[in-house]
């Protein structure tokens, strides 16, 4: 009896108190039309670094007043309800006009739902999405992604022109699940027995498995020496998960293995951490002092001309393209599914980038410009 | 005079080699309080096994002698059978579910059900219980013992009386029940509460119940049997009706037996045999099952003290209280020096040591070797067997391995060698590992619980004959808590007998078996005090 | 002989002897696919070497009596942080080794006291207790991770994130300096001397603690603590003592494992560690009672035997498509559940 | 002892005035208001919304909480099992995707297919379990790894690989395997809507709570039939149990594949309200949350009631909801705000874990002492 009375007394303060202490804005003022806000939802910098300075980047553009950053959990998987709150977080602001999602994890599908339930005005983008790109197009105003599709052709192209004779594919069935990554598979494939290179598809361990991050890594570390022992040094080597690159770049330099291109190709993104690339304070930020720096040390290892990435780092171009987009949506200067504008504003980061679309009008794909160390 | 609706025909068993009951014969009639008395180990258990078919008499190749029930011959193979016949037992231990109602409880597993929608498509196991039926039920058996207690109340924290009440009141409420064995039903009882449950036995049996009545309390046998049957040593020693009973008569009965006096060689002088060792103050202990209330005891050096008592009075709690390993009150004085209580390592490191009545559960470390055992005590407490190397103590192996050498060879332990663990060795052995490791400790005190409990009779002689010598030739003072009274009277200087967790009183060793009976049943007034 | 052979294999376990015929299965096959035996056995030895330390960490909580350690990021964190601050004070190869174990250490005799006295409260829930610890204290350090004051080049995020980089490489500090100390090729494996060596010296100096009346007392309390208590042991005191030296062992083996990969793994990475730990101890014959340097080995050794040879042959096996990695994971994962049940088993 | 003295004496200790005693028998609930409430005033949040994401996540989870129970009261302790409920959930919920049935009717037809599935993992779980007594947590939490490589064996090469498939929107390119996001079109808001209030922001899917609530009565009627009072009885203790002729074992299996039902269709209520299926996530996270639910509820893995279960996950998932929040606010950065969160719930749960236990020690020692 009395647990019932502490139980029910407990969740009337509660709520009392969830009421009392929340903020007074609720429909406080219809939002006129200058009173606009976008929100970035972007990965932790333990997930993605870029992604999430891009983030920061666009607050101090456009002013905290503006600019709504949050991010995801880094356990996504596991935690979509965290993912959809989030959104709706955003979405419950009425004078939030803009949500842009990147990466659009697991639970990104289920969250812009929620959203355009609520809001039918709202612009949905999707940045590097995870999920069914069927399922993504519908719901969202825009996607974006690598071209995947093309990447299958223009790495192995690229593959081909370091001299590589095979090609080894490391993925795992997550990710073999994954439409796009799936079927640049099948291309890299077709288009590697088009060259002559032949081509090899090798399981690692799931970095979400029951050894997690550390068993996928020491995978890597270990199966690449005793692959290039076997298939000798012209051997391209490609992984689609993100947690796989440094040791993967790693092991290519110390072994002298081709590597044309990360999973998500940008100068950033595993190369520091691998090379052990030392950043000093002033040179924060600056993408001509790190391409020097990765160029010396593939040299200092006599690998030049074998590993290669994106001139732009493709996450920042494509967050900084998106938030614009979304400020422009914004302030009513644009429609919402002006993808020629987008391919614009795209553009001015990226710099020559190639774009298609897939399936759908508003499911756009890009390529970047390569660069070889 | 109506037929007996049980007979018991000489009845024998033997545990491995060990004849534990000798052509056993009782019988009892409807409305008949019978009652078995005996001491510890006499044989009662072993007979109420075999009458309800526990597994433990078949996995032991059976027994020999024959069954009637309600005049047929039976071959009762399981307790299931038993009660499905219309036996009954209220066991010692409480079989009651701490979280359910004492209706639930007195229902358990004979719930009273009822149909509803779901159970008549679903079956059975889906019936909703009718509690109002239950607990009218319930209310009935417990108005048949004359038990005034909501029903409904849940039984966790009820008064451990009240919760034998409610044991029994399950047996009563089982409609066939024809035979109840009521198992030391008052031994937790409090004498109102015992008195309520007399009451309560003679209005079942007025109803034609046959019951059996197990017990040590001789005054209560006086009160309610209609006969008793006294088993000693699994033999039947006296078949009494009440009229030629008396307390007296049974307590000889009970313990009497020719007294084995060893002879005592002259005792090594070790200071005067008048000073106090060990001085014992307002004792209180809070052991479960033998709780000690409030005992006040003087150790003179060099003697062997025998505490003696029925199961639950609190003798074994003294020794365990001394020893720090029940949280006790009190003041416990050793050679002039207070003892602190509630610390172990203060008085192993005062000079006392103490072997456990509870040998797998706190006097050994089964899945480990023998000489680990044995050395174990003192290296922790006294720092032997140990050298300092770079700061860290190591345990020297080959000092632990001649120490475990030479006390194998002096005790006489039967095993592989000093690195078998101690699991597989027999009970005897595995005792003489406990004195074992009490005696590396080379205290000046020893308290020794149930020394001989579950050990063969030959290892029982070695066992003794060991803590004789350890008192006579080191002069160790020996304080030895035992259910075996005629163990007791063999060795001992004197004989402290506990009851309800009080000191009943000191006896010499070769004081009258009565009196030991009387003590130990609490129907002894005023104590005896020999000194 | 049949009765020995038979007790022969009740002693040393069912599942030990499935896996190693299925260790035995692989490497043949291995070896009939023309795998390269030289480079999986010499991975054996290595993986073996660099998680033996977080496995042996299982071993004095073991004994103590509370049960598998899954609060071992507790540990790993210790050692992180030891190595991030060798690296702050721009310390390089052995020197770096040296202080990173030093500050790890100490960082994890602090925290071991503070998380022993955190199990003693909490008795007979310390397992579950310790996972949920485990993920606080890493997410906790997360947040220590952004808000570190280093500002060493070689830890500070290259595009202007706040804090330190997720893996920082080790290459010109102290990585791989017991792997490659004493390393030598022989024509059918590699053997990383320096590297068993150390670990196994740390095997050794466990074994030597069992011997020394600490140890005696530990293992006493663990295996059973009345008996413990009637001989003057303190329980409480013990168990602490067990849980600061499997905090230790956490911290040092952390930084073995960082010096063979490579790369130091700050935020979520210790979150998965201790699981392959517990799996590996469980597999060597360990229960959540008993443990010894014996199961340490073995279980190190066959649990990452299997995972180095495991998926190169099933790859070998099934070229197309990734069955082998789901196949490798129903494998490992259907060894350890059938350990546990064995638990409840009886001896 | 006279019995009017123990009838006062008992309703003394049930209506103990002491509220302070009250307080620290609650303790983890009270911290985990408590908690909330500071969050709240950190976060700044508008209560409508706070109201409005508990209301839904609620209605999401309250019947997987639910199903821990019933293995609670069994003795089983927590069953990390019950994520092979979801599995079965999600095969069935595959399997109706796959042949287009729509609508509240393929709802009912996929609760359906559940029962089968969800009765043949909860008897092999059970039996499982029957054999590592004492271990359960543990051993349900690694069958649970084990179960996700055999439904992904399943997913991945057995569907479109061996079982054709004729559907081929759910399916990979190559036709073999599902895809890794399954649309629920059909299925989404299947129960919500059949009755459902909206006002503003504010979405009640009044239906969903009734099955819910239906559910409640139906653990409680369970609980309260004869074979509820067999699995309370082996709950208590195995050894009366098995002394009083209740089969032991058998109780043990039945309690869990009673969890696995009610699990599986609990994930279904999650997912139709979700709408979409993350094939080879959507399951995982079943386990950790509703244990830490029901346990800050004030569950003990030997007690648990139906208020307990919904307590917790109202405490639970306002706490997840609102710590992000406050994190941002305070430390003023999104993913210091993240950490903090992940920081403060796995925090609070070892804390009231640790609470719990301690209580239990202290109860113990109180016992003692009397």
């Amino acid at each position: 009896m009395l647990k019932k009375v502490i139980t029910l007394l407990m969740v009337t303060i509660l709520i009392l108190g969830l009421a009392g202490c929340g903020g007074e804005q609720q429909g406080a003022e219809e939002p006129s039309g200058d009173d606009w806000k976008i929100g970035v939802i972007t990965g932790t910098s333990s997930q993605n670094e870029e992604e999430f300075v891009a983030g920061r980047e666009l607050v101090e553009k456009y002013g905290e007043d503006r600019v709504i950053h949050k991010t995801y959990p880094d356990n996504f998987t596991k935690e979509q309800e965290t993912t959809i709150t989030l959104a709706m977080d955003m979405a419950s602001d009425p004078s939030v006009k803009a949500i842009v999602f990147c990466q659009a994890v697991p639970g990104t599908a289920a969250a812009f739902e929620m959203v355009r339930e609520q809001r039918d005005d709202m612009l949905l983008i999707a940045g590097l999405p995870q999920e069914d790109p069927a399922i993504m197009s519908e719901i969202s105003d825009i996607v974006i992604d690598t071209d995947n599709l093309r990447r299958g052709e223009t790495i192995m192209e690229l593959a081909h022109e370091m001299g590589a004779k095979k090609f080894i594919h490391y993925s795992f069935p997550r990710h073999m699940s994954i439409e796009l990554l799936a079927q640049r598979r099948d291309i890299f494939k077709q288009k590697a027995d088009e060259l002559g290179i032949e081509f090899l598809e090798v399981a690692a361990p799931d970095p979400m498995g029951e050894g997690g991050i550390p068993a996928s890594q020491q995978f890597i570390l270990e199966d690449v020496p005793r692959q290039i022992l076997e298939h000798g040094k012209d051997t391209a080597i490609f992984s689609t998960n993100c947690a796989m690159q440094e040791p993967l770049i790693k092991k290519a330099l110390d072994e002298g293995a081709i590597f044309p291109e990360q999973c998500c190709p940008s100068p950033y993104h595993g190369y520091p951490g691998a090379l052990g690339i030392e950043i000093p304070e002033d040179k924060i930020g600056d993408i001509d002092f790190i391409m020097s720096e990765i160029k010396g040390k593939v040299s200092e290892k006599g690998n030049t001309g074998r590993m290669a990435t994106w001139k732009v780092p493709a996450a920042i171009a494509l967050i900084n393209a998106c938030g614009d987009y979304a400020v422009e949506y914004a302030q009513g200067k644009v429609e919402r599914q002006d993808t020629d504008r987008f391919i614009e504003l795209l553009k001015e980061k990226a710099g020559e980038i190639k774009v298609q679309t897939y399936k759908t009008d508003n499911f756009l794909l890009f390529v970047g410009e390569s660069e070889i160390f | 005079m109506n037929k007996p609706i049980i007979q018991l025909v000489d009845i024998c068993k033997e545990y491995y080699g060990n004849q534990v009951l000798k052509k056993v014969n009782v019988s009892v009639r409807p409305g008949e309080v019978h009652a078995l008395v005996g001491e510890n180990g006499a044989g009662k258990s072993t007979l109420m096994n075999i009458l309800f078919g526990m597994a433990v008499i078949h996995n032991t190749g059976g027994f020999s002698g024959q069954v009637f029930f309600d005049g047929e011959k039976v071959d009762i193979t399981s307790p299931k059978e038993a009660m499905d016949k219309g036996i009954g037992m209220v066991h010692q231990e409480f079989m009651l579910l701490p979280g359910f109602t004492i209706t639930e409880n007195i229902k358990l597993n004979r719930e009273i059900t009822k149909h509803n929608v779901i159970s008549k498509i679903l079956g059975e196991k889906m019936k909703s219980l009718d509690m109002e039926s239950m607990r009218k039920d319930a209310r009935k058996a417990l108005d048949t013992l004359g038990l005034d207690i909501y029903e409904m109340l849940s039984v966790e924290g009820l008064p451990v009386g009240h919760k034998q009440f409610i044991e029994i009141a399950r047996e009563i409420d089982k409609t066939n029940v024809r035979l109840l064995v009521f198992d030391e039903p008052t031994a937790v009882l409090t004498e109102i509460e015992a008195e309520l449950f007399l009451k309560a036995v003679k209005k079942l049996a007025s109803t034609g119940i046959a019951i059996l009545f197990i017990t040590h309390r001789l005054n209560e046998v006086m009160r309610v049997a209609d006969n008793i049957t006294i088993l000693r040593d699994g033999e039947v020693v006296g078949k009494l009706a009440r009229e030629e009973a008396s307390v007296e008569k049974m307590a000889r009965l009970m313990v009497g037996r020719k007294i084995d006096r060893i002879q005592k060689t002259e005792k090594k002088s070790n200071g005067s045999i008048d000073e106090n060792i060990l001085e014992i103050k307002n004792l209180k202990v809070n052991m479960p099952g033998e709780r000690v209330k409030d005992v006040s005891l003087e150790v003179k050096k060099g003697e062997i003290l025998g505490i003696g008592g029925l199961a639950g009075h609190g003798k074994i709690g003294i020794a365990n209280g001394v020893m720090g390993l029940y949280p006790s009150s009190g003041e416990v004085v050793f050679n002039g020096d207070k003892i602190k209580l509630n610390n172990p390592k203060d008085a192993l490191s005062k000079g006392m040591a103490f072997v456990s009545e509870d040998r797998r559960g706190v006097g050994l470390l089964l899945e480990e070797s023998i000489e680990k055992n044995i050395a174990l005590t003192a290296m922790q407490v006294q720092g032997k067997f140990l050298k300092r190397i770079a700061g860290i103590n190591f345990a020297l192996t080959w000092k632990i391995r001649a120490h475990a050498r030479k006390i194998i060879k002096e005790l006489d332990i039967r095993c592989t060698g000093p690195e078998q663990i101690t699991r597989r060795l027999s009970g005897g052995n595995q005792q003489k590992i406990c004195i074992a490791r009490a005696i590396s400790l080379e205290p000046e005190l020893l308290f020794v619980s149930e020394p001989t409990r579950g050990i063969d009779v030959g290892a029982k002689k070695i066992v003794i004959d060991l803590l004789l010598k350890l008192n006579q030739e080191m002069g160790m003072t020996i304080i030895i808590t035992s259910s075996e009274l005629a163990e007791l009277r063999s060795i001992c200087d004197r004989i402290a007998i506990i009851y309800d967790g009080k000191l009943e009183g000191v006896l010499p060793p070769d004081a009258d078996d009565t009196d030991f009976g009387l003590m130990m049943a609490g129907g002894h007034g005023k104590a005896k005090e020999v000194s | 002989m049949g009765q020995k052979f038979r007790q022969f294999i009740d002693n040393f376990g069912y599942t030990r002897i499935v896996i190693i015929l299925f260790l035995f299965v692989l490497l043949v096959s291995a070896f009939a696919l023309e795998l390269q035996i030289k480079s999986l056995l010499s991975g054996i030895l290595i993986r073996t070497g660099m998680n033996l330390l977080l496995t042996l960490a299982m071993v004095p909580s073991i004994q103590s009596g509370t049960g598998l350690n899954f609060g071992l990021p507790v540990g790993i964190l210790c050692g992180v942080v030891g190595a991030v601050l060798s690296i702050a004070m721009n310390l390089t190869g052995g020197q770096a080794f040296f202080a990173a174990n030093v500050i790890g250490v100490l960082l994890a005799v602090v925290a071991g006291y503070v998380y022993g006295l955190l199990l003693n409260r909490v008795k007979n829930q310390e397992m579950l207790i310790g996972t949920y610890a485990g993920f606080s204290v890493v997410s906790g350090m997360c947040m220590f991770w952004i808000l570190a004051p280093f500002r060493s080049p070689k830890m500070i995020w290259p595009y202007g994130g706040r804090g330190l980089r997720v893996t920082v490489s080790l290459e010109d500090t102290f990585g791989g300096i017991l792997n490659k100390f004493l390393f030598r090729p022989y024509k059918w494996i590699d053997i990383p001397w320096g590297l068993l060596g150390y670990v196994l010296i740390f095997c050794l100096f466990i074994w030597l603690f069992s011997r020394s009346k600490t140890g005696i007392a530990m293992q006493t309390v663990g295996s059973n603590p009345r008996f413990a208590e009637a001989a003057g042991i303190s329980i409480d005191g013990m168990r602490i003592v067990g849980t600061i030296l499997s905090t230790v062992l956490g911290a040092m083996g952390i930084l073995v494992y960082a010096q063979s990969y490579g790369f130091l793994q700050l935020y979520t990475a210790p979150l998965y560690m201790a699981f392959p730990a517990v799996a590996a101890i469980l597999i060597g014959g360990a229960t959540v009672h008993k443990a010894s340097i014996t199961h340490v080995i073995i279980g190190t050794f066959l649990f990452q035997a299997l995972l180095v040879v495991a998926l190169p042959v099933t790859n070998a096996v099934l070229p197309e498509g990734n069955l082998s990695e789901v196949v490798r994971i129903i494998i490992s994962n259907g060894i350890i559940l059938y350990a546990l049940t064995r638990i409840g088993g009886g001896d | 002892m006279k019995n009017a003295e123990i009838k006062t004496q008992q309703k003394r200790m049930q209506f103990m005035p002491d509220i302070k005693k009250g307080l620290i028998r609650n303790i983890v609930p009270v911290v985990f208001a408590v908690l909330c409430i500071i969050g709240a005033c950190i976060a700044q949040a508008r209560p409508l919304f706070l109201l409005s994401s508990v209301t839904i996540r609620m209605a999401r989870n309250l019947l997987l909480v639910f199903s821990l129970i019933i293995p609670v009261v069994t003795g089983l302790g927590l069953n990390f099992g019950i994520v092979l409920g979801a599995m079965a959930a999600q095969i069935a919920l595959v399997a109706v995707t796959h042949w287009e049935i729509t609508g509240i009717s393929g709802f009912i037809v996929t609760a359906l297919l559940s029962v089968p599935l969800s009765i043949f993992f909860g008897w092999l779980t059970g039996r499982i379990l029957n054999r590592a007594k004492g271990n359960e947590m543990i051993t349900s939490m690694m069958l649970g790894f084990f179960a996700n490589g055999l439904y992904q064996l399943l997913f991945l090469f057995v569907l479109g690989g061996i079982i054709p498939m004729v559907n081929k929107t759910i399916m990979l390119p190559s036709g073999i395997g599902i895809k890794n996001t399954v649309a629920l079109r059909g299925l989404k808001y299947a129960l919500d809507n059949v009755i459902k209030i909206e006002y503003d922001d504010l979405i009640i899917p009044i239906f969903t709570f009734i099955v819910i609530a239906v559910m409640a009565l139906a653990i409680k009627f369970l609980l309260q039939t004869k074979l509820g009072q067999e699995l309370r009885c082996v709950g208590q203790d195995m050894n009366i149990a098995e002394a009083s002729g209740i089969d032991v074992d058998k109780m043990r299996i039945t309690a869990v594949i009673l969890s696995t039902i009610l699990a599986a269709w609990g994930q279904l209520i999650h997912l139709q309200n979700i709408g979409i299926l993350q094939t080879y996530g959507s399951h995982e996270q079943v386990g950790l949350f509703a244990v830490a639910s029901i346990l800050i509820g004030g569950a003990t893995v030997t007690k648990a009631t139906i208020g307990q279960a919904i307590l917790g996950t109202f405490l639970f998932h306002s706490l997840f909801i609102i710590s992000p929040m406050a994190g941002q606010k305070l430390v003023g950065e999104p993913q210091v705000g993240e950490y903090f969160r992940a920081f403060v719930a796995y925090g609070v749960i070892g804390l009231s874990l640790g609470l719990h236990a301690w209580q239990k020690q202290q109860a113990a020692r109180n016992k003692f002492e009397e």
